[in-house]
């Protein structure tokens, strides 16, 4: 029972890193339609900065973060503006590859300040364990999914209730009745891509920690992995996200334990898939997702 | 230059002068064109397909670079002010608003939310609410249908829902591209009543019409456009009585002879 | 008409969208060799009727059948086989394709070559592909669209897509042809000239036509009975002289409350009847240069 | 260039009434001569250009513009989004060594054994994607990368699990052995022979590729990816047509990972992930989608730009050689292609057909086009 | 093992191939490597350890008192496809190949190597290529360095015969190895491997495997796996309060450790394995020249410039007789390989023996514990050139 607990307890905080991650695709799909790839990129640039900030300059590492999140935000939104912003509504394809292009270019630029070595982010959770009863949770996975909580109920009343949440959908339902009504789709794409990177650079800051796979090249990789996530809880739902990463999360930490060896060597990498197939079967818009509408 | 009615300084209301527009490096549409709409008038404007007429609005808009289009010479003026190079953000919150050629609802934003999508410069809660049960008032359909998806509605209703978003922004000048595309008589006539309505509200139109008969009608001044420049203008009771345009932009009821002759064809 | 078994026989048709209804009961039956007009109010039930018919909808209850066999239940490709073709209101064409493409896909269930002939360019596939094109020039050229045949059809002007639309669905050779408000966004000239290709079509391919329209001049002078829906119900199926002078139908359609606009739209019914000479040019003549000299009552 | 059932200029006023437009592939004497210089230059060139590094490279090429011929058949003219082709490439590679290899069979059978296998799988998978589109379709696409490296992962009989299998099929016709090429007392390195083969499929392919989009099923498949509603109506068939545009782009895809297979001699599961899927894309976005060609300029981009850039890197003052810090050579040039991506979608988002197009009409204006404005 | 006698050579009589520069005797040689990503920072200190070894032989005049040796690299950016093209780009220009990383892109070149002859010097330390006949392995396999570091545990405290003893591998042929090393050995005492927990290279949150070696009881654990799944391992094992003894490969240390939170773990319950000797000491001169070297540019030692220099005295051992057979053809330098009996490292690596057909290689590894005052690489030697007393399987 402990055991199960404590898989469950790994699982939510699993499922947290996801959501961070898939939350930053969704907003900007949400909102421009791109599905961006550069993700990758602001995980990378996220956990580079804070080390630079911390370590280097020596700034008190959440100082460091939370300006490493804005940077990473201001980034990301200039690059939006200079390469992405022209091609984001002609088509599917073209925005997927320059976003790809964007991608290629971060880690070498990263990796010529900073060499390609390990290195360490310094942050203040370490290794401590907070225990509840009998089940342990590192304070680094409090913190994951504290945030993520938070972030994600702030998202779901923006895009419920403020102008500007509506501002995005409409914009990306059309950018030119949008703009026609006055709202800049200027504004609203860049804002959406600075929101995303702004949740990248959290989510490489926590992988980034000792309790995650440490400060390194590659790190671009891990935001691939929630893209099953983003398709499971349906792609332009924030909810989604959220429960998304948690399913798979929770259910990949069970696999891990409860599946892996009658199912063959990797069983557990492509459990996120079979999941997302098994749902896609049942509702092809994701758990949150509504239907493209259509008629003619 | 305007032989209008209306003997008010031009500095009032919109004021296009000498406009030429091009599509990207080559295409040019509107040529040299002079045009004036007056406070608290309806200006019509007729012209076949591809004659320029949308890019007017666009033009007037700030919707030309969405487009790849520049205003190449001229000048367009609202309000004794130059709007030319305006973003359309900025020309939505200087009084001017627009319905889109082809409706261009949010299809899956709720009919509400499209409504509220229109009054999004406005900070006004209480002025928004009022103004949508005008809108709703005015067009009944779209109130019983307004938690349901706009994408889903008929191609009237959303019509219907596309002029009452562009009115939620209580503009000065209402830009319609085509408002009666598709609508059923009755609605086009309620449509016809509510123009002349905003009219009288104070609202300026400027009509871009396939439906002569209707847009003239409501019009107080008219101008037909031909390949990118002005062909004819005048009062619309003017225009609407001249037999050139009657044969060219009025409706059916003028060949009735050679349509009698096909069908007439087919019973024999 | 000729009476008898009817080509089209609509029975009872509901159909809703979660909670709401577009179509409450609908039936009527459509001759064959018929101009059967449907008119109503935006958000009638006119285009989901069509979708109905031609499978893209499928209906909550009631019957639907074509020169004797039930429609219901089968795909809209299935459908199209049986010899039913449509415009849509929207247009749906295939902008990346070119008008000559377009046009050759109403050809599509004629021919039956797969992808491997296809690929070899050998037989079948080769030979369909000609005769195809070759039956397809006829109406490219009626329709003018001859010299742009090759152009791809996202960059045409809107009236020149009603047109492609018009000869895609042509190129089907159907025996029922649904058309979706065909004149909408044209003016005058342009709606006589379109009006006359779809007469004189339907003359030529002894075509039985089912046509949704706003536009009342023209569905008073071209239909032979009209079909009248007002929130998914039958309001009324007769003559259009009887349907547009029918109290509910003002009321609900027309305009009630205005005398003038039932004054407009009946005077083309008015005058079309009155009207008995016969010009010799061809419509689409009329649309360019020479000025017609017919005179109208004013509207206003 | 593309598929094209242009008359001739000649025909442009259509004297002839009801003349059915000529339908020949190629129809101006510039593309005639393209095509046959195009077949000279197939076996021509690698037998008087030893570089068997640039063969190699040139190789490689050719093995991406077929398997992404077959992802244009299914993204471009089907209008389905898939990163899942690198799966269909791995059945295919995999499938060619155990036909041609473990059961020894010649290159006739197993070549056209790689392209059904994949196929196969294909045709299973098709129904699902009726139901899904745009990023829904790529990303659940994706998971048959997974999947597909999970199984061939779990079967090393055939696939040598984890650690793959070396390639032995052969690449022989009859007599011919691309592998050990030799004519009368001349004989050739592998990779001249090899790019005889391999472009000689690039040719068969881009010829089966045109002629399918320009007849009945390839036309459908357009249909459905323009508006899908509408090709219906007109009696397309959905789920036949979408099983007809998965069965070709698989089974070419197929075909190019039993050539990738041979050519390579070596193949393991986890070389056909996401990457090679995301690089089959950007070819032929990069080349032109929907187009004929698109797809071998596309991958002849794809692979030399990198090479070159690397080249041009390598000269670069500023670079690190070596094992030291600072940025590499390999940054460098990964940096000016990622670079070179955005900037040429940004300048160019239809591709490099299009810019060749505009050469083209520079060189030799097109005629007069009688569009808008129906006067 | 730096026969350096044998005058045997003179330029005049050395028959020559790709890779030989007449003009001015110099031997050119290659490395395939992915100089981006998460492998990078391994290639470049593998790079600098050869390059230390040719820096000293070139410095003592080169081999046979004339020949240089240059070092030029390509990059297979870890892509087994890749390292085809490099090796392509790179082939006519050198002599052999004094490296070759990531064990896929040396299969997809054992077929080219064998077709021309091609040398080819890995770095890997995979069993199953060990008697490829173009291949010069030198280095011991995963499965003994798993089992010797189990044994070193083992005989230190002969109470820990009757531990739990368990993997936490990758899900992949890595993993598989020391599974088969950890089999072998603990059988050696009638043990067996109770649980092999599997993770994917990419997974960041470990704690289920953790939790399953925890609940099966294990007290020693093998182990697979790179640098940067090791944060996710110690904190999954903090988390669960678990302690077991580590048996890690100097893959999966690196130099930021010692200044992590992490260290500590790592001190108390972790051995390091490897080739080498005591990276600070002084016994071994090999090692200190290498520390001292100009091609490690002021860095610390690690084990993985030892990697390098291995590759190095294996090249230029085999070139030694190369030229003393007075052929560094390509056709000379298999030859000379397969008439070659052993290698040996001057006491940083065991030999390998290189019996055609049925190769030796080094049964030895150094064991290391992990200390970071050691710091900042942090591997102490504790044990050089062990191996395990209870003999090693002659098949890895
Ligand atoms: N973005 C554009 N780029 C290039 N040419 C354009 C663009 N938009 C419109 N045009 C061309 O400009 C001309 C005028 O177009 P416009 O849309 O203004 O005509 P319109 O009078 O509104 O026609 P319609 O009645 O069909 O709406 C047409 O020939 C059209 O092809
Ligand atoms: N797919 C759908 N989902 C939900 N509601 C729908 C759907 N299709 C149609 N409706 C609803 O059914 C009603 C009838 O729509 P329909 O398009 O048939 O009207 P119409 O008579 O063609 O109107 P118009 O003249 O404006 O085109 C509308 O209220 C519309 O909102
Ligand atoms: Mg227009
Ligand atoms: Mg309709």
């Amino acid at each position: 029972m402990t055991e199960n607990l404590q898989i469950l307890a790994g699982g939510i905080s699993l499922g947290c890193v996801f959501a961070l991650l898939a939350l930053g695709f969704v907003i900007v799909s949400k909102a421009t339609g791109v599905f961006n790839l550069a993700q990758g990129g602001f995980v990378v640039w996220g956990a580079y900065s804070t080390y630079f900030l911390h370590q280097q300059v020596g700034l008190p590492f959440y100082v460091a973060a939370v300006l490493s999140i804005l940077f990473v935000a201001l980034v990301a939104a200039v690059m939006e503006a200079v390469a992405v912003h022209k091609v984001a509504s002609k088509n599917l394809y073209t925005p997927i590859l320059v976003t790809f292009g964007l991608l290629m270019m971060m880690p070498p630029v990263v990796s010529a300040f900073w060499g390609t070595g390990q290195l360490t982010i310094g942050d203040p959770w370490g290794l401590k364990v907070i225990r509840i009863g009998e089940v342990a949770i590192t304070e680094r996975n409090v913190a994951v999914i504290v945030v993520t909580l938070i972030v994600v109920a702030v998202f779901g009343l923006f895009f419920r209730y403020t102008r500007l949440g509506l501002a995005m959908q409409a914009t990306a339902l059309d950018p030119e009745a949008a703009l026609a009504q006055g709202v800049s789709d200027k504004l609203v794409h860049r804002l959406s891509w600075a929101i995303a990177g702004a949740l990248g650079a959290f989510g490489g800051i926590m992988l980034a920690t000792a309790g995650g796979v440490g400060l390194g090249p590659g790190l671009e990789e891990y935001a691939l992995l929630a893209l099953p996530v983003i398709i499971l809880g349906g792609i332009e739902s924030p909810l989604g996200a959220v429960v998304g990463g948690l399913i798979v999360g929770i259910i990949q930490q069970f696999a891990v334990v409860y599946a892996a060896e009658d199912f063959g060597v990797g069983f557990e990498e492509v459990v996120p898939y079979l999941l997302m197939i098994a749902v896609m079967l049942v509702r092809p818009q994701g758990l949150f997702g509504t239907r493209k509408v259509r008629r003619i | 230059m305007t032989g209008g009615e209306t003997g008010s300084q031009s500095s009032e209301g919109l004021v296009v002068r000498d406009l030429t527009v091009r599509y990207g490096p080559a295409i040019t549409v509107l040529r040299s064109i002079d045009v004036e709409v007056r406070p608290r008038t309806v200006v019509a404007f007729l012209g076949v397909n591809g004659a320029g007429k949308t890019t007017l609005t666009r033009a007037v808009t700030g919707m030309l670079s969405f487009h790849g289009g520049s205003v190449i010479s001229g000048d367009i003026r609202w309000k004794g002010r130059s709007i030319v190079g305006l973003n359309p953000r900025r020309i939505v919150r200087a009084g001017i608003s627009q319905v889109l050629e082809g409706r261009r609802i949010f299809a899956e934003l709720t009919v509400d939310q499209n409504l509220s999508v229109g009054g999004i410069t406005k900070r006004n809660d209480n002025a928004l609410k009022e103004r949508r049960d005008w809108i709703y008032d005015m067009f009944p359909r779209l109130r019983e249908r307004q938690n349901q998806m706009a994408g889903y509605l008929s191609g009237g209703e959303q019509q219907m829902l596309a002029i009452g978003r562009a009115l939620m922004q209580s503009p000065e000048l209402l830009v319609l591209d085509e408002p009666s595309l598709g609508l059923a008589p009755s609605i086009v006539e309620h449509i016809r009543d509510t123009i002349a309505g905003i009219r009288e509200a104070g609202t300026s139109v400027l009509l871009i019409e396939q439906n002569a008969t209707m847009a003239l009608s409501v019009a107080d001044y008219g101008y037909i456009l031909s390949h990118g420049t002005v062909t004819k203008e005048g009062p619309a009771k003017e225009l609407l009585a001249d037999p050139h345009i009657q044969s060219f932009y009025l409706g059916l009821d003028e060949d009735t002879g050679e349509l009698d002759a096909v069908k007439h064809g087919a019973t024999a | 008409m000729t009476t008898g078994k009817p080509l089209l026989a609509v029975r009872n048709v509901k159909l809703t969208f979660g909670g709401i209804t577009a179509i409450k009961d609908v039936s009527f039956e459509v001759e064959k060799g018929e101009f059967f007009a449907i008119i109503g109010p935006n958000g009638a039930g006119k285009t989901s009727m069509l979708n109905v018919l031609n499978g893209v909808y499928k209906p909550t209850s009631g019957t639907v059948e074509f020169e004797g066999q039930p429609l219901l239940g089968r795909k809209p490709a299935d459908i199209a086989r049986l010899g039913i073709a449509r415009t849509f209101q929207n247009l749906a064409l295939f902008e990346e394709m070119t008008v000559l493409d377009n046009v050759v896909l109403g050809r599509h269930h004629f021919m039956k070559a797969g992808v491997l002939s296809g690929m070899l360019w050998f037989g079948r596939a080769r030979r369909e592909e000609y005769e195809a094109r070759r039956d397809c020039m006829p109406l490219i050229e009626l329709m003018g669209l001859s010299d742009i045949r090759n152009e791809l059809v996202r960059d045409l002007p809107y009236g020149v897509k009603k047109r492609i639309e018009l000869a895609r669905a042509l190129a089907m050779r159907p025996k029922l042809l649904l058309l979706d408000e065909p004149v909408a966004g044209m003016n005058g000239p342009e709606t006589a000239e379109l009006a006359s290709w779809v007469l004189n079509a339907k003359r030529e391919l002894d075509l039985t036509i089912i046509m949704i329209e706003h536009d009342m001049a023209l569905v008073t002078k071209v239909a032979d009975r009209v079909l009248v829906l007002d929130f998914g119900e039958v309001i009324c199926c007769d003559k259009p002289s009887v349907a547009v002078n029918d109290p509910r139908v003002i009321r609900a359609y027309i305009g009630g409350t205005d005398e003038k606009v039932i004054n407009q739209a009946t005077a083309g019914l008015k005058e079309g009847s009155a009207s008995t000479d016969t010009t010799e040019k061809s419509a689409s003549d009329a649309k360019k240069e020479s000025v017609s000299t017919a005179t109208s009552e004013d509207a206003s | 260039m593309a598929v094209d059932v242009s008359p001739g200029v000649a025909e442009k006023n259509s004297a002839s009434k009801h003349a059915a437009p000529k339908l020949r592939l190629v129809n101006s004497r510039a593309g005639r001569i393209g095509v046959a210089v195009f077949i000279v230059l197939i076996v021509a060139f690698p037998l008087n250009f030893g570089d068997t590094y640039w063969l190699g490279v040139l190789n490689s090429a050719g093995i991406a513009a077929i398997a992404a011929m077959g992802l244009n058949v299914l993204t471009g003219y089907a209008g389905q989004l898939s990163l899942g082709h690198a799966a269909f490439v791995s059945i295919g590679a995999f499938t060619a060594q155990y036909v041609g290899g473990q059961l020894g069979l010649p290159m006739i059978v197993w070549l056209p054994a790689a392209g059904i296998a994949a196929a196969v799988v294909g045709a299973a998978v098709a129904p699902f994607a009726l139901r899904l589109h745009g990023p829904y379709l790529a990303i659940v696409s994706l998971a048959l990368v997974a999947i597909v490296v999970w199984v061939a992962r779990n079967i090393p009989s055939i696939t040598g699990g984890n650690e793959g299998t070396f390639v032995t099929a052969e690449a022989t016709l009859g007599p011919i052995n691309f592998a050990e090429l030799s004519i009368g007392p001349l004989s050739f390195v592998r990779e001249q022979g090899m790019f005889i083969l391999i472009w000689s499929m690039v040719g068969l392919f881009l010829l089966l590729t045109a002629n399918v989009m320009r007849t009945r099923a390839g036309r459908a498949m357009q249909a459905v990816r323009d508006h899908d509603i509408a090709a219906e109506v007109l009696g397309v068939r959905m789920m036949r047509t979408q099983a007809n545009a998965f069965v070709l782009s698989t089974f070419i895809a197929g075909v190019a990972g039993g050539l990738l297979a041979v050519n390579l001699e070596y193949i393991r599961p986890d070389e056909f992930g996401v990457h090679l899927s995301v690089e089959y894309l950007a070819i032929i976005v990069i080349g032109g989608l929907a187009s004929l060609w698109g797809p071998v300029l596309g991958a002849l981009f794809v692979t030399m730009v990198p090479v070159i850039v690397d080249i041009f890197s390598d000269s670069l003052p500023f670079i690190q050689h070596g094992g030291t810090d600072g940025m590499s050579t390999t940054d460098m040039s990964l940096l000016l292609y990622g670079l070179l991506i955005v900037i040429f979608l940004l300048a160019e988002p239809k591709g490099l057909v299009a810019v060749i197009r505009r050469i083209r009409d520079r060189v030799r204006p097109p005629r007069k086009a009688a569009v808008n404005s129906p006067a | 093992a730096q026969n350096s006698g044998g005058g045997s050579g003179g330029s005049g009589e050395l028959k020559a191939g790709p890779g030989f520069d007449a003009k001015t005797n110099t031997i050119t040689v290659g490395n395939i490597l992915a100089l981006s990503g998460p492998i990078a920072a391994t290639a470049r200190e593998q790079l600098a350890g050869q390059q230390a070894w040719y820096d000293k032989i070139n410095a003592a005049g080169g081999i046979a008192g004339k020949y240089k040796i240059n070092l030029i690299t390509a990059d297979n950016a870890y892509e087994a496809q890749k390292a085809v093209q490099a090796y392509n780009e790179i082939k006519d220009k050198v002599a052999l190949l004094s490296g070759v990383l990531g064990t896929p892109s040396v299969k997809a070149l054992i077929p080219i190597a064998n077709r021309d002859k091609m040398v080819v010097i890995p770095s890997a330390q995979d069993a199953s290529i060990k008697d490829e006949p173009q291949l010069l392995p030198t280095f011991s396999t995963y499965q003994s360095e798993v089992a010797n570091g189990v044994s070193y545990l083992v005989n230190k405290d002969p109470d820990l015969k009757k531990a739990k003893f368990c993997v936490l591998g990758y899900n992949n042929q890595w993993g598989e190895d020391i599974n088969e090393g950890l089999t072998y050995i603990t059988s050696k005492w009638g043990a067996k491997v109770e649980t092999f927990a599997k993770y994917g290279p990419t997974d960041t949150q470990l704690t289920a495997q953790m939790q399953q070696l925890k609940s099966a009881g294990c007290e020693i654990i093998g182990f697979s796996g790179a640098a940067n799944n090791v944060p996710a391992v110690v904190s999954a094992a903090t988390q669960l309060d678990y302690k077991p003894k580590w048996v890690m490969g100097f893959m999966a240390n690196a130099t930021a450790f010692s200044e992590s939170p992490i260290a500590d773990y790592l001190k108390e319950n972790m051995i390091f394995t490897g080739p080498g000797g005591d990276l600070k000491g002084d016994e071994n001169q090999t090692l200190k020249e290498l520390r001292e070297s100009k091609a490690l540019n002021g860095a610390e030692l690690t084990v993985q410039h030892i990697y390098g220099h291995i590759q190095a005295i294996a090249v230029t051992t085999l070139l030694e007789k190369a030229i003393q057979n007075g052929d560094i053809t390509r056709e000379g330098l298999t030859k000379a390989l397969s008439e070659l009996e052993k290698v040996s490292f001057n006491g940083i690596n065991g030999d390998v023996i290189l019996t055609p057909g049925n190769r030796t290689l080094p049964h030895s590894t150094t064991i290391y514990e992990y200390d970071k005052e050691y710091s900042p690489y942090g591997l102490k030697a504790v044990e050089s050139n062990f191996t395990a007393p209870e003999g090693i399987d002659p098949k890895f």
